[in-house]
């Protein structure tokens, strides 16, 4: 693990393995996530890895009714909305993510604040697995 | 410590010009380009000889993907005659022609040339609107696409932070959409030329011919909140908080201050500019403001030595209604938290203190990305020389006007000011 | 007539980094220009506060074709701790980055700003060949894609008439794959570090192990005539008159030339800054020569106040063969149909009279095409501080170089001089 | 025909039509092929269509052996290579073409010189024709 570098390639490898990898700046102590190569408080580039517990609350979100393509093969539309957010962890950092479990048909009811929990979804595309980072209340 | 930011040798613009934003079926990037500046010539009141144009900077966004094209700058300057002059394409998502400008305006400044055209143009009415979405995610920061954002999603989110932060609702918005509809139908220029309640009147005309239901609709907000009328894109983020799929160009012709006067006897000095950068939602320390914007803004005040309070008016980049909002607190012209009561007070009408966007905004003046940085400032210079005609804002002592410009979600926004001496 | 120009305020390069020039998997863009800016931290001699920095300005041609990602000034920005500093990206194609350069020496010498990172990025190799044809060919003029012209075809093209009308022939342009080929393993940043005897060798040792006949080559001309060993891709451009797919990254710190001497004691000064649009094939006077090229040799001449035989060496845009042909003559190393004799008599070699291209040239040092013009300044440097090894000109009075960068079929193009004083 | 735009769309249309059309300009006679909306010589918008009669020779060519998906689509290849160039008219205007019916696979055989003559190759894409310039021999 210390050996990866501290990029998305590695951040990505990490999910693929069920590990929310950030790291810290040994030099500050800032952490990032996703990692990032440089502190951009001190501009120190000796970093540590750090996992995430998972724990987290919604900063912001949407529910979106007029997906990309992709999200429409996935069957989401004006009838079954998805929502993304913008998660703050306990840790301090935020991240983008799918958010699930919610009502998005009612998006009046989903609340800044929420606790949610991160999960891993992973998906094979052609001889690659490819995991992206999701959470739920 | 940084120094404060100064010109070495002034910039004036001293022309102007624009397509009407619109949906071209029949004409390319070239030939609105081409009309934009045809339209520029006649604005220079001593005339120009476009062999006397030293350099091209042309902002543009899209065409790679949209129209299987890149490298504009040498296209452009070939259709109007000017290569071989140098052409520079600049690319900044929806801040691209706005980018345009600031080089050509540090051009000038440099001493390395003394008459500069910048522009910008996008064609984007020929894709679908998923592929639209599609082209325009391109800006979107690293990892916002892959979990599924789309530009209205960002502003959908943003919207909800602040609503949280600051006790505003969807009820806020509207007023910004209220107040861009009503600005519109003054602009000859404008994409949408109806006001919301012309709008209503319309839909409850076509129910009747259609012997349908008449549409119950009390005032401007309840058609607003009305889900079949105003249906949501990216909650809360509905049909009428975003911007159209538009196609136009913009340019305008920069010369040195010092042979300003040879080109026309009324030129707009650039007294302020600024520019910022920003980091992407998940890295951003707030989500009720954008630092790509108060960078601009403190670069663009800097060197005019102006405070808020001097801008007399505005056009903000309102690409959703929620960033009309954030970004006018940015800029300084209310305190965070404090826009949308602004809003709702009238005070940023075309009657108001601080008119904003009297020319529609990109909500109903359109939004061809790469051409809207430009064609902003075109609004300043009909504002500040007393040409809007029925839009023009009643203040007889109108001097100093701002254009904010922002590209993907908060990555670039600049701040420009000029002023009528 | 235009005046004579000139920078308001000078400007110097302080330091400069880039990655090899390779074929990277496991990195990305970001991960690339990280390992550049890093690279150029360290060649600052007196040091670099990153806090410091006030703009970077960002080349780059693909990434929203081939990695669905625009929009690249901010993310640089980010990755580097910059922001909220303005960033901007230019597109000119495979000058991306020549342009990026000339903007921040515009942005210093206007006055704004004191210290700029300039730079560029291309991430090619993740596509397939096919993808990348067709992604480059977004630079083509309008007309050319549309037929079927490739870039390789254009420069084939492009050679057949420069062989109608001086007599030149495929003969000619092996001469400087070979040249470009002697110069690339003496440069530990090159994409491919073999001579074309190196090669031979290394295909006759292989048929050996294989148990195959064993080539006959008689020499490295004799190889280049093979089609099997060097097949046609446009004829008369074949493999090895192309240059490779390449991923890299490209940087460089411009300071006021008031301040340079608090960065090093030996800062080089741009003395001269070109460039030039072009119209593509169909609307070329003249098909042997770039109108691109020779304006902006034009303004560099100007600014500097030099002349051609005071270049005492150059990186020349070889993006095909033919290309370094027609560009040194376009910039007035040699007489238009005389520099394909000056490279067979050796005139250009790294121990002749006018070296071009000693760090392996695109050929060989690879051409990751929105990285390219800012490491050709990179070379620049090496040779003009007397940093570059085993290839070191040999010329103890090393003073003045100069880099040529070409985007698309002549669309755009610059011209860079460098001065140690 | 006077009332169309001088733009790439009306030239399409033109070739649609089998026309092959560029514009003079009226105040210097500068002759433009595709049309162009202003005169480069005059800066003149003042235009008039003017019908090329086809007749040209070769001034620049390659033939391709690897070339774009859409050419390999048409079945070119490394043992089927094509030709394109550039042509000048002897109105002397130059315009970039595919070529038909050279030796293809022996491009030394090829000279720039060669007379050429135009035609229109025809292709139905979805419900629109779309018409390419062609030349030869
Ligand atoms: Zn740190
Ligand atoms: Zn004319």
């Amino acid at each position: 693990m210390e050996n990866r570098a501290f990029s998305d390639v590695s951040y990505k490898q990490f999910l693929n393995e069920d590990k929310l990898m950030g790291c810290k700046c040994k030099g500050c102590g800032a952490l990032y996530l996703p990692p990032r190569p440089i502190c951009i408080e001190c501009y120190s580039s000796d970093m540590e890895w750090v996992e995430m517990k998972g724990k987290g609350k919604l900063a912001a979100f949407t529910a979106i009714y007029v997906g990309p393509p992709s999200m429409v093969a996935e069957g989401f539309n004006r009838k079954n909305p998805y929502c993304v957010g913008v998660v703050e962890f306990e840790e301090g950092v935020k991240i983008d993510a799918r958010i699930e479990g919610l009502d998005t048909k009612n998006p009046e009811t989903i609340k800044v604040g929420m606790p949610l929990t991160a999960k891993f979804l992973h998906r094979t595309e052609g001889e690659n697995m490819k995991t992206f980072l999701a959470f739920e209340a | 410590m940084k120094r404060r930011r100064k010109l070495g040798r002034g910039v004036a613009v001293v022309g102007v010009g624009m397509t009407p934003f619109n949906v071209y079926k029949d004409k390319d990037s070239k030939d609105l380009f081409v009309e934009a500046f045809k339209e520029m010539l006649v604005s220079v009141d001593k005339g120009v000889d476009p062999k006397d144009i030293d350099a091209l900077y042309l902002g543009n966004f899209t065409s790679d993907f949209f129209v299987h094209q890149g490298h504009w700058g040498p296209i452009i300057s070939d259709i109007l005659g000017l290569s071989p002059i140098p052409a520079t394409r600049t690319e900044g998502a929806c801040a691209s022609s706005a980018l345009a400008f600031r080089e050509g305006v540090f051009a000038v400044a440099s001493g390395f040339y003394d008459i500069v055209l910048v522009g910008g143009v996008e064609e984007m009415s020929k894709r679908t609107t998923e592929e639209v979405a599609e082209g325009l995610g391109l800006a979107l920061a690293p990892y916002e696409m892959q979990v599924g954002f789309t530009f209205p999603a960002v502003f959908g989110a943003l919207a909800t932070a602040y609503f949280a932060k600051y006790g505003a609702s969807r009820e806020h918005l509207m007023n910004v959409t209220i107040k861009s509809h009503n600005n519109a139908p003054l602009n000859p220029r404008a994409q949408f030329k109806l006001t919301i309640a012309d709008l209503m009147n319309q839909k409850r005309e076509n129910a009747k011919k259609k012997g349908e239901p008449l549409p119950t609709w009390k005032d401007e907000k309840d058609f607003l909140r009305d889900p079949k009328a105003n249906p949501p894109v990216a909650w809360p983020m509905n049909l009428y908080d975003c911007c159209p799929i538009s196609d136009g160009a913009s340019c305008a012709l920069l010369v040195a201050e010092d042979i300003a006067r040879d080109f026309t006897d009324d030129p707009l000095y650039v007294v302020g500019l600024g520019q910022g950068s920003g980091k992407g939602l998940h890295a951003a320390k707030d989500l009720t403001c954008f630092e790509a914007t108060r960078n601009a803004a403190q670069e663009a005040y800097g060197m005019s030595g102006l405070k808020p309070e001097d801008i007399q008016f505005a056009e903000v980049h309102d690409c959703f209604s929620i960033a009309e909002i954030i970004h006018m607190e940015d800029l300084g012209f209310f305190k965070p938290g404090e826009a949308y009561k602004a809003v709702e007070n009238g005070l940023t009408r075309l009657d108001g203190p601080i008119p904003i966007n009297t020319s529609g905004g990109l909500k109903c003046k359109g939004h061809p990305v790469g051409a809207t940085g430009v064609a902003q400032l075109e609004e300043l210079w009909e504002q500040l020389r007393g040409k809007a005609g029925k839009r023009q804002i009643p203040n007889k002592n109108l001097r100093i006007g701002g254009a904010h410009n922002l590209g993907g979600t908060g990555g670039t926004c600049t701040f420009t000011i000029l002023e009528r001496r």
